[in-house]
């Protein structure tokens, strides 16, 4: 459904040139669960973005559904990578801040629902800046869950969560893409949880940022952090992390 | 060269005895009452207009490109210049008075409307936008609650701004108003009564500017 | 032979090391003139003359915001001599201010009544129940009350409106019917572009007419009897100029106040070319009508404490 | 009633004539050089006493609460009252004109200060408090960009009311000046002069506004 | 060095108290590394700015060689969990701060080392805004190395990067302890990251924010990823994180 064809971006940074995106070709099937993983600066969340339509490319087709993305949609969610938050909202109403057009109670009964899912109950009232980083952070993925989009973009939302609260999100949100059939877009730097979560995983790098690698995770198998697959796939991502020479040295550890 | 010359700034004894009097007379009352009706009608006026107008070219680059030019000429040009103008438009009646007040409350208004309209973070904005939220809404949950601290300070200054204007407005023909009397003290070298004007002018403003203040606190819990 | 009109924004430069200042207010009423006899000895340089004489630099200083203005500047004791209407100078003397009148330069001020080119009006006695602006605290209020009480009008009988500077605005956009003001801005509307009608003037009665005084700071007046001195010498030489040069001096009048010829006329050719309205002395005939002018002033609530008119020259 | 008096509003061809005149006999040059002088001492003045006192005022509580209320006061005390003590103060020269500038420029700039140091994003003080940086550096590379767009909308603000504020100014004794020329324009009825007067004031202060939003620029690159 | 001595501190919800932390008694040593792990929302970054001198306890002590800590010092340094780079300064400015009463061209020569450290050349003269969040993150974490100071505190400085920039960053940072003897208290939720890091472990619990165990880690064996040491220590922090009923099920999965 999503189809990104010879996507550039660039970026002027101090009169010089920053390539940000280049040639990034990607079909995402309706329904997918792709993560993506890369460096640090190397255009993802750029690129989530452009999917979003919040930038636009500078080269490049973009459809979803066969149409051009041009602008936002309330077909495609996201969660951004700084929790964005409005302050002048309390947490209730910035995770109702994109539910329009339906019925209070129905409303109330959502992000209720929603605030549970992350654990935020009892600080509905509160506002974003009474909020520690983590409970920011998933004010946020509430906010983007609970509009129930068909894509859903998620800039690394499990970043600042400690190890418990990250496998339940991890585990909702799986839940949710099951019951929902939700295409899901997901940007993450823990490599376990894109193998986890990921039906492919998109391995990228940095300046130009372009795609060097899409891996299946096919069998679920795969997805028992235990099993040899796992970690076979965990390897051939670290891979394309590191030089070479870097490599011998870096395997061990992981 | 003397600070201090009776005729101009007399003693505070005397201060108080005209202020007694004039109280006691009913005409500060009267006075007062007149002055504020046209400060209060002029103000709201202003504030609409300049919030409503500032709203429009600080989300709109196309309004702001197309009336800033003007705007900012008008801006410039003296209130007593615009008098004979305004006469012609709006008459020697109560309209011309509040014209005189709006024409000088407006664009602190307006101007600080614009600049925290447009200071308003992009990142929020792209949240509505992520959302297709409509215009209004986006205006109502983004943009007016980012730019409230600063159209908060244009309607502090446009507050003063009116009473400042109070005083150009009865200039056209008045026969009341503190702003009125202040003008005919002058002519007649009452200092004491311009000085009781002045300091109820004072007083009046630092209620009004402090009732804002807290309306201001009540509409913004975020900030606390 | 005419004198240089002077910049009067800084009177601290002017003058040689040695002289003593002077400096003489006036208001400005749209031209930076002085007007009568005082502005006559101005522009002929007398004034210069027989005050550098007499050891004195002075300078001129204009107010655009009129008498008011220039009795903040006589209390703030930045001016040290006025000419300008006999009201604003009670209202300065009643206010405890110490001045000193020196004299009466022109005793007969007239002021007038003007209605549209097109009002119906044609005299006093149309205006009841009309709207006339006048400028209040000055001598037209004085002759309005008392030329509508001379025709059977109260002050009820009409709306009085009060205006300065926007009257003709008000006039010629309808907002008011008449404007009672200074023969000047009587004659302006009237022989001026958009026309008017004069519909009365103080001609009618003498009494009715304000006086132009000079005034000074009495502490400025005692310490500086030959600035006195020499001031009414330069006066009564322009006064002489005048009588002979009656031409002349209604041409610098029409020039200086930016007036047509036939405006002048109105204004300035009271009696035949006598100029005896500037009497230059204080006479029983001056000091009567600033008694009399003080007197309406008490009545009206406009000063609050009287003070011996006789008494101000001394 | 008609929108359009000659004699109030005269046709532009008879304005142009007007200012043709003006500018050939030298009196407009004149008269914009004495009043441009005149604002932009008071103008700097302003600018420097209400940035200063702002940055005070919005640094420190107790600086804040110790003046704000008679700030707040004088505020809205029309500067035509205030005349007859300038000229107590300040005499009949070119001070007491600058300092009726100052009084009008002085609190657009003072009130758009303050509110902008004390909106001041407090993480960012955090950083600056943690390094222990002096008060001047924690003032000069934390408060004053942060404010600095809120600071400018004063200065524009206060701008204009220094256009506004010199017609005030020069009906002090005055020979010469815009403000001075429409004034007296007005007591002659000289509608085309008055407009003239009007429109070279708006375009004057477009101007000097438009050189402002220039240098803003300039020093906020990061805004780009 | 730093004691700190029965320290409560409460936050004013909406009316409701939030109590952050409660009777936290700590003792850091001169140069010892401190690692904090604990559920999201439960006081580490109310008690990291509370050493700073940021924000003052309600009740108890706390001192730093043995004298009151009222208010920061140039002795404690910290890098916050939101970057908090002054979006009016380059990258350069924001790294150079604090860096105050030395010579320029010092200044000057550190503030490039420190660039270089965080991989961050050539965009030195950028805004902060021109930057991607792990790009920002690294700029936040040179500004709080190039002081050097004695304490430094970090609050989830790696959150945002990716796992090769974390792992030479964590390295970088274990050569300056070694080098500067600087004492070290870091926030993390990766466990793996607080064992690799830390000599003890602190295991903080949620509502009331409580210090549930402090955890040493004391054989040099136990820094290696694949040593039985660094397993049990890794089981035994986590078992913090869950209750009896969760564990059995995420034993597995570690
Ligand atoms: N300024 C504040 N006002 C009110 N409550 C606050 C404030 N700051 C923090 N809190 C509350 O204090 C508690 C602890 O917050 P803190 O930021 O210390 O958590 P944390 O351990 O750093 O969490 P995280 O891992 O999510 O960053 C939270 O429940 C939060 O709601
Ligand atoms: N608004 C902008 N202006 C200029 N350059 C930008 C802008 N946004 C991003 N860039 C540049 O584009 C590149 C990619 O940024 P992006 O935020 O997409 O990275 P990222 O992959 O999300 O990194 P991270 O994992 O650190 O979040 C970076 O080099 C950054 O400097
Ligand atoms: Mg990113
Ligand atoms: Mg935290």
């Amino acid at each position: 459904m999503l189809k990104i064809k010879g996507l550039d971006k660039r970026f002027l940074v101090n009169g010089r040139e920053v390539v940000a995106l280049q040639n990034i070709d990607l079909d995402v099937k309706k329904g997918e669960f792709i993560t993506i993983v890369g460096h640090s600066g190397c255009g993802k969340s750029t690129l989530l973005k452009i999917i979003a339509g919040l930038q636009s490319q500078d080269v490049g087709t973009i459809t979803c559904h066969d149409r051009q993305i041009l602008g936002p949609g309330t077909d495609r969610g996201m969660v951004f990578q700084e929790h964005r938050l409005l302050p002048w909202l309390t947490i209730r109403e910035n995770v109702g801040f994109g539910l329009q057009g339906i019925d209070r109670k129905e409303k109330e009964r959502l992000v209720e629902d929603h605030l549970r899912l992350v654990q935020l109950e009892g600080f509905g009232d509160a506002y974003p800046k009474q909020l520690s980083g983590g409970m920011a952070q998933r004010a946020a993925i509430a906010r983007g869950l609970v509009n129930n989009p068909e894509v859903l973009l998620l800039d690394e939302p499990f970043g600042a969560l400690d190890a418990l609260t990250r496998i339940q999100m991890q585990k909702e949100v799986l839940r949710i893409w099951e019951e929902e059939k939700t295409t899901m877009i997901l940007v993450t730097h823990d490599i376990d949880e894109a193998i986890y979560l990921g039906q492919r995983i998109v391995v990228m790098s940095a300046r130009p940022g372009e795609i060097k690698a899409v891996i299946p995770v096919e069998s679920s198998n795969a997805k028992d952090r235990g099993s040899t697959e796992f970690a076979s796939i965990k390897k051939r991502v670290l891979r394309h992390f590191f030089a070479e020479e870097e490599w011998a040295a870096v395997e061990y550890a992981i | 060269m003397a600070l201090f010359t009776p005729a101009i700034l007399p003693s505070m004894d005397r201060v108080f005895k005209s202020f007694v009097e004039m109280a006691a007379s009913g005409q500060l009352a009267e006075d007062v009452l007149v002055s504020l009706s046209r400060v209060v009608k002029g103000y709201v006026v202003a504030v609409a207009l300049g919030v409503v107008m500032g709203t429009f070219m600080g989300m709109s680059d196309f309004l702001h490109n197309f009336f800033s030019l003007t705007l900012n000429a008008i801006r410039q040009i003296p209130i007593l210049a615009w008098i004979p103008l305004i006469i012609l438009w709006f008459g020697i009646g109560e309209e011309s008075k509040i014209a005189v007040i709006v024409l000088g409350a407006y664009f602190p208004v307006l101007v600080n409307t614009i600049s925290g309209i447009r200071q308003t973070p992009q990142g929020y904005v792209e949240v509505a936008r992520l959302y297709r939220l409509s215009r209004w809404t986006v205006f109502r949950k983004v943009y007016l609650p980012s730019a409230l601290p600063q159209i908060f300070v244009g309607m502090k200054l446009g507050l003063g701004i009116s009473w400042v204007a109070v005083v150009a407005s009865e200039l056209i023909a008045a026969s009341a108003g503190i702003g009125f009397r202040i003008s005919d003290a002058r002519s007649l070298m009452q200092a004491d009564v311009v000085i009781v004007g002045m300091i109820v002018i004072g007083v009046l403003g630092l209620l009004m500017d402090k009732a804002l203040s807290l309306v201001f606190h009540k509409a913004t819990p975020w900030t606390r | 032979g005419l004198g240089e009109n002077v910049p009067a924004d800084n009177p601290a430069v002017q003058g040689t090391a040695s002289a003593k200042p002077l400096v003489l207010g006036y208001p400005i009423a749209g031209v930076d003139f002085i007007g009568g006899v005082a502005g006559l000895a101005r522009e002929l340089g007398y004034l210069d003359e027989e005050l550098e004489k007499a050891g004195y630099a002075i300078s001129y200083q204009g107010f655009s915001g009129a008498g008011p203005a220039v009795n903040e500047a006589l209390a703030g004791g930045e001016i040290d001599f006025a000419v300008y209407a006999d009201f604003p100078g009670i209202v300065l003397q009643s206010q405890g201010v110490e001045t000193r009148l020196l004299t009466v330069t022109n005793e007969v001020m007239h002021a007038g009544i003007v209605v549209g080119p097109d009002s119906p009006i044609g005299g006093i006695a149309d205006l009841k129940g009309k709207k006339i602006a006048f400028p209040k605290g000055t001598y037209v209020q004085k002759y309005l009350l008392q030329s509508l009480e001379a025709y059977g009008l109260g002050q009820k009988d009409v709306e009085l409106v009060n205006m300065t500077t926007d009257a003709e605005s008000a006039l010629f956009t309808g907002a008011i019917d008449a404007v009672a003001h200074v023969d000047g801005f009587v004659a302006r509307i009237a022989y001026g572009e958009a026309g008017g009608r004069i519909i009365h003037t103080t001609r009618e009665n003498e009494d009715w007419t304000g006086s132009i005084i000079l005034l000074a700071r009495r502490e400025y007046a005692e310490e500086n009897p030959e600035a006195e001195t020499a001031f009414l010498e330069a006066l009564a030489r322009a006064k002489a100029y005048a009588k002979e040069n009656p031409e002349e001096v209604y041409a610098l009048f029409g020039e200086k106040e930016k007036l047509s010829p036939e405006a002048v006329r109105h204004l300035h050719n009271l009696d035949d070319s006598r100029f005896d309205y500037y009497p230059l002395e204080l006479n029983a005939k001056g000091l009567a009508k600033l008694e009399a002018n003080m007197a309406f002033l008490l009545e009206e609530g406009l000063i609050r404490n009287d003070f011996d008119v006789a008494a101000w020259n001394r």
